[in-house]
């Protein structure tokens, strides 16, 4: 029973609809108990004070904008490799999750950022590339909007999709370059993954980012379930016109 | 030389228009395809002349030698009548010989900007690109609207004595009798059932 | 028990209320958009038995 | 191939949108900065690297949209995808014809207009490199955006949005060696940047622009 048995359209609803309740469940639990603990029962940083409770937010909603992205260019290649319509389906599903993913990012980096940097926004090169990965989602999303053949829009985005990763990394790596240039970069690295945290930190932080994974993946499973449908209920119309 | 088709679905936005479909045309023949509007001649022709994938079924005819036309006979306005000749001509890697402005009356046109031409006018200058293109397999998708009656019988003699006579193949869609003797195939009995298999399929 | 936050306080607070602000709205609105295809999708279905079964 | 580029240069030129459009967009985008950001000269200096490459874009995405508009409407397009030219060459040389009738000339005017801005006179060299070496990228990725939009109605501003997050690399790297020759430093690695990503543009982009059009001409 290999993996592309969950390409069946009716067959993936029948599994995953029993299931997010359970997935959206956990994650939710996890969230709650990651960040209760970060928020309440950690010290404060010494240089920063309690702007670095903003880590249990950033950096997991950080590395989910970015993981989002990277699931949508393996849905879109499974699309147009396979064609399987549940992978297209789960890549346009994920947009919306992983643009939200990437205002949190940003909006908790600015603030995060704020004493340190004196301003609310500094064109700091790790928080200027999530403000491109953010238009990057927002054109996807165009796009699968704009057209109306399912099978187009799909391969259009799955192409745009394909493009646009390369162009984002090559934006990832101007933006460094690009702010090298104007001023120094910040103290603390903001960036995901590069920080060294003491266990105290670190704990809650893992908790939080598992939230964070298991509430993408309960939605992205029950948006697409949803794009599943509504892609049903087209070619029953279609049919019965 | 021919062009045989073998149980060929089409498929319009999704949903298979025409199901079942075989026929074949032999070196020198033409066939006219007939059927109510919207039952889907042009969308058989461009999956015949490649511009789009059938859902089932084969087409086949030697490679490089289709050519499909429609009503939007992708004429520039800005140019002149030679202009537009002489670049089909230039892309399809042939010269646009005199015989070809002749067919098709065109010869005091030669320095007129297309923008300028009657809309006949401008239907047999796109007709005289197939002309000029020099290819076996023609598909085309009413050629003679809005052509008057002295026009079609150009058409229908550059067809069947330019191209049949020399070997080419046409499938033609069209209401209006061309003159030239050829197999008509109705395309009402092959409509497809609307819950054929189709992309959708996997939705039903 | 509330942790003191020092002169940050706006700041953390405004950046936790704003993301738990987001992340619920995106979980709402799926949820909301997920029962309504749901609806939508069995009144069509209803639709079509009710047609084939005539 | 050659044809279909001497045709969409010599419908260019007769339709006289094509070289004056682009043109004059740039000159009245870099006019207008001035009455924006105020006259004096240590300003205008300043930004004057970052405001000719931004109008420089902003040039060529405006006349993205006609690179297949036309020939979708009246039916060239599917006569060329059954023609013998490999549609990766009809997306090359979409993607030439456009940068010769907008990102050339605006390569050759861009140092004029560096006096309005008071440019300084060691980056002008640099302007005109950054410009030669970027405008082709511009080109050829706008082609691309182009052929994913081509089916869609009033697609040019969906277009606008997804080919500006595009731009971004060219632009930074581009701005940033005028900058670096106007501050007397030495600009060649941004400039190199700038050339790798054409040159990349060039390789890829026709593949992923005709994957496009033959979607879209289904």
């Amino acid at each position: 029973m290999s993996i592309w048995e969950y390409a069946n359209p009716k067959k993936f609803i029948a599994t995953t609809t029993p299931l997010v309740p359970w997935v959206m469940g956990i994650s939710i639990s996890c969230l709650v108990v990651g960040l209760v603990w970060g928020f309440f029962f950690t010290p404060d940083d010494f240089r920063q004070g309690s702007t670095v409770k903003i880590i249990y937010l950033h950096v997991p909603a950080a590395l989910m904008a970015i993981n989002a992205w990277f699931m949508m260019l393996i849905a879109s290649l499974i699309w147009l490799v396979r064609r399987h319509h549940v992978s297209a389906l789960a890549a346009r599903a994920a947009a919306p999750i992983g643009m939200v993913m990437t205002v949190i990012a940003l909006i908790t980096g600015a603030i995060w950022g704020q004493p340190m940097w004196g301003t609310w926004w500094a064109w700091d090169p790790r928080l200027t590339s999530f403000l491109i990965l953010f238009l990057f989602y927002l054109g996807y999303m165009a796009l699968w909007e704009a057209i109306e053949d399912s099978d187009t829009a799909a391969d259009l985005t799955s192409v745009l999709c394909l493009v646009g990763s390369v162009f984002a990394v090559l934006s990832r790596y101007a933006v460094q370059f690009w702010n090298q240039g104007l001023h120094q970069g910040t103290s603390v690295p903001v960036a995901t993954g590069e920080r060294s945290v003491s266990d105290v930190f670190f704990v809650p932080l893992l908790v939080c980012m598992v939230g964070f994974g298991l509430l993408f993946l309960a939605l992205v499973l029950m948006r697409t379930a949803t794009e599943v449908r509504a892609r049903r209920i087209k070619a029953l119309e279609a049919r019965m016109r | 030389m021919t062009l045989n088709v073998s149980d060929l679905t089409v498929v319009r936005g999704g949903v298979p228009v025409l199901a079942d479909l075989s026929f074949s045309v032999a070196e020198g023949q033409a066939l006219v395809l007939r059927g109510p509007n919207g039952i889907g001649k042009t969308t058989l022709l461009r999956t015949l002349a490649g511009l789009q994938p059938a859902l089932k079924g084969s087409v086949d005819y030697a490679e490089d030698t289709g050519a499909y036309a429609s009503h939007a006979d992708g004429i520039k306005g800005q140019l002149s009548v030679k202009e537009n000749l002489a670049f089909w001509a230039e892309i399809y890697g042939n010269s646009a010989d005199e015989s070809v402005y002749e067919a098709f009356d065109l010869v005091d046109l030669k320095d007129r900007i297309a923008g300028t031409l009657s809309s006949g006018q401008k239907r047999r200058l796109g007709l005289a690109r197939l002309g000029v293109v020099g290819r076996k397999v023609l598909f085309l998708d009413e050629p003679t609207v809005s052509l008057d009656g002295f026009s079609v019988k150009l058409f229908a003699r550059w067809l069947s004595e330019d191209h049949l006579a020399k070997g080419g193949i046409a499938v033609i869609a069209t209401h209006i009798d061309l003159g030239i003797e050829a197999p008509e195939l109705e395309l009402a009995p092959f409509k497809a059932a609307p819950d054929a298999a189709s992309s959708d399929e996997a939705f039903l | 028990m509330f942790p003191d936050l020092g002169d940050y306080a706006t700041e953390v607070l405004a950046a936790y209320g704003a993301s738990i602000g987001l992340l619920v709205v995106i979980v709402l609105l799926s949820m909301r958009r997920s029962r309504k295809m749901r609806a939508q999708l069995d009144a069509v279905e209803a639709r079509k038995d009710a047609a084939s079964g005539k | 191939m050659i044809a279909l580029l001497k045709r969409d240069l010599v419908l260019a030129v007769r339709a006289g949108g094509g070289f004056g459009l682009g043109l004059s967009f740039f000159l009245i985008v870099i006019v207008l900065v001035p009455f924006g950001v105020g006259p004096e000269a240590e300003i205008l200096t300043r930004i004057a690297p970052g405001i000719v490459w931004v109008a420089a874009l902003l040039a060529a995405l405006l006349s993205l949209d006609r690179i297949f508009a036309l020939d979708f409407e009246d039916g060239s397009l599917p006569l060329l995808a059954t023609s013998p030219l490999p549609m990766e060459g009809v997306t090359l040389i979409k993607g030439i014809a456009h940068w010769i009738t907008t990102g050339l000339p605006l390569t050759l005017v861009a140092p004029v207009l560096g006096f309005l801005l008071h440019l300084e006179p060691s980056a002008f060299g640099w302007l005109l490199a950054s410009l030669a070496l970027g405008t082709p990228a511009l080109s050829m990725i706008g082609t691309f955006g182009a052929a994913l939009t081509v089916g869609v109605r009033r697609g040019g501003l969906l277009m606008s949005l997804l080919v500006l997050p595009l731009y971004v690399p060219t632009l930074i790297f581009g701005a940033e060696a005028v900058a670096r020759g106007a501050a007397g430093l030495d600009g060649l690695t941004p400039l190199l940047m700038v050339a790798v990503i054409t040159l990349a543009s060039f390789a890829l982009l026709p593949f992923a622009a005709s994957a496009a059009l033959k979607i879209n001409l289904r």
